[in-house]
């Protein structure tokens, strides 16, 4: 155990919580920026089996802040869950990793969940994350949330049983089109929620569940603002998933975001759980910013992402013509709009 | 007078990170109704508020001398 | 300029501040879990040279946190500098790695400070980190400090003519013996602190001062603690370093760390700068507390150390038995002491 | 009464982050040395001491209220 002798050094860890962390199975959904860096922490500290999950392919525009990732596998268009897993596996052999390329939907997750110790949120959408959040207490499975972009971030450790869950904090599916690649996103950022979260990790791994952190922290680290709220009182008894009597929505069908491919027109629709009445206008301006083609009328607004045209309406439906191919028109839909 | 701490998109629109208000014995709801009107933010249904480092509901009471951040969901990763 | 896009897409970056990292030399001096972890985000993020300086090799205990370095370097015993360079020529071709395998000494920081626009603080002494402080007041260089253990870290950004100095804040030489080799460090303080110095780097690099943090931070991550504190205050007019009449006195013989080798004896003498009246006691207790074996009596400690046995004298002076390379005993040294 | 926030091995020492102290209108440098004598904290020439968060000297007299913090340097990384 010489490897991890820095680790079993640090006293609240100690050689007990290292062997305890060698029995335990984290989930990592998504291998983006958060993802990559909370694989490559995790599989460095010994954790027994890690299960990574992404849909996407490495690009040339992931590898200024996507640990793992090398040109060659931008080159190759490498799945994100292949090339880490390659890498991780040159990193620590030790570490079982079990990669899934494909999309972390509601078959998927409730499969995987009755083995899983810990959930690590490495999406870049609210879509998984509710799914994430409904399995976590259906299968009572702590997660650990995350996200970022520009110089800002957020995280917060959820708990099942014992701290508000992300629908407690969040009521409803928040739409508003800051995202990596409308805003953009700096390394540093992405590194210090990945900090807050891995540390989060080991206590809940090593069993120092003592030491949690119990507050949502979000900070600004281009203007030098941190803040860690308290959120026990948003609790809400009566919340459908972590209530006394939850439904688990995001885990029904109705509630799944819709994907359908529009035969013959090269076009995939995209329907998303709840209807939104999403503002075209702030949208538009967002993407017009951040220096994509955009026209808009009061009942949609267009707009070109290198190859793919997105056409989205009032209600939040989405058309992405150019492909047809669902993970590719979910990534198109997902780095717009969130 | 309360201090109203603005992250992220809020901030970037008002071109501050803090503001001061005078804003008390007036609900969240309230607070939230009058940025809307005055300086058109958006989307303050998703917003996440606290109250001096600890989140309130739309029903909490403001008081003289509160520090309330104004906390949007951003969802990349 | 695809490759960066998510970072031009950050307004206070742009592209304009792309193209002035482009331009930009940083030295990182140290590639332990801090400097491999800076020189990783500052290659991916198309800052256009990089020095990089370590005297040491990889070993398995390293990879628990240290980020670039795999399984085959460790096997290898790869110079860091050089498994280093390897892995961000895989990351980024456009980035031109200088590596230096040696001691970061005054002769060499005085030969490449004119022309180096920032110095990043990847060390794990104080010794060092007192010439690049001086380094950075004589040739009007930035740099920013980090520094990590357990589960706690700190950092403060030094600007020369505007901010304290480290001098400033610490007097003198801190002899404490927690280092990672005797209370261990978890990856997420290291992270936590690299999160924070590259922030500050980008801003510098990108030359947005304006948003410089001028606060020390200083963190727990298991125990949720975090301060930010202002130390304007502290900045003394007549600090030998940053006051009106600078000596510095780091970069002069008397206060540099002397080492000799003693011939036949298989054995280095390491006498640090400044006589410190180390407390034997504390260091032995906290030696036995690491699982080292220790005895101790009035006058000196022994430890043993894998193959070496250092045996350090009330005055600060060791001796290094079981080796005649001053790399060795220097590393020896510093993972025991500080 | 003062607060006295505790990091590192000196909260490893005493077992919590924070201690109440009756010891308003002394100095810093005399808030080392009780700290020396009744808790024998080592090593307090080179701790870094911060008061309402700001950096401060020995000399700096503390006032009631006063959340002082007691910063150890580590050197690793």
């Amino acid at each position: 155990m010489k490897r991890y002798s820095r680790q079993t050094l640090f006293s609240p860890i100690g050689v007990d919580g290292q062997e305890r962390l060698r029995r335990k199975h984290v989930l990592i959904v998504g291998l983006g920026a958060l993802g990559s860096s909370i694989a490559e922490t995790l599989t460095r500290a010994g954790v027994g089996k890690l299960t990574i999950i992404d849909r996407d392919y490495v690009e040339e525009s992931n590898l200024q802040r996507q640990l793992l990732y090398s040109e060659n596998d931008a080159m190759e268009r490498m799945p994100k869950a292949e090339a880490a897993k390659r890498r991780l596996n040159e990193v620590n052999q030790d570490v079982e990793i079990h990669s899934i390329v494909g999309d972390a939907d509601v078959p998927l997750l409730e499969r995987l969940a009755p083995n899983i110790d810990l959930i690590m949120d490495g999406t870049d959408n609210f879509d998984t994350r509710f799914m994430m959040n409904d399995i976590s207490h259906k299968f009572h499975i702590p997660w650990i949330f995350g996200s970022c972009v520009g110089s800002f971030g957020s995280t917060f450790t959820i708990i099942p049983g014992k701290t508000p869950c992300l629908q407690c904090l969040l009521k409803k599916l928040p739409m508003r089109g800051q995202t990596c690649d409308t805003v953009g996103i700096i390394a540093p950022a992405v590194q210090m929620v990945t900090a807050y979260q891995t540390a989060e990790a080991l206590k809940i791994l090593s069993e120092n569940q003592w030491a949690l952190r119990n507050t949502y922290v979000t900070f600004d680290l281009w203007q030098n603002q941190t803040l860690s709220i308290k959120a026990d009182s948003i609790k809400n008894a009566d919340c459908y998933t972590c209530g006394h009597y939850p439904t688990y929505p995001y885990l029904q069908y109705e509630a799944t975001t819709k994907t359908a491919v529009l035969c013959g027109r090269n076009t995939v629709q995209i329907r998303p759980a709840t209807s939104t009445n999403c503002s075209i206008a702030v949208l538009a301006d967002q993407w017009k910013k951040a220096g994509y083609k955009v026209s808009a009328n009061p009942f949609l607004v267009s707009v070109l992402k290198d190859e793919h045209r997105m056409v989205l309406f009032k209600d939040g439906r989405a058309l992405i013509h150019g492909t047809n191919d669902i993970t590719i028109a979910k990534r198109v839909y997902h780095s717009l709009i969130g | 007078m309360i201090k109203l701490l603005l992250f992220a998109q809020f901030r970037d629109q008002i071109g501050k990170q803090e503001m001061q208000f005078p804003i008390e014995g007036k609900t969240v709801k309230e607070l939230k109704e009058i940025l809307k009107e005055s300086y058109s933010f958006d989307e303050l249904d998703s917003v996440m508020v606290a109250i001096n480092e600890e989140f309130v509901t739309d029903q909490e009471i403001i008081r003289e001398g509160d520090i309330i951040a104004l906390i949007p969901p951003v969802s990349g990763g």
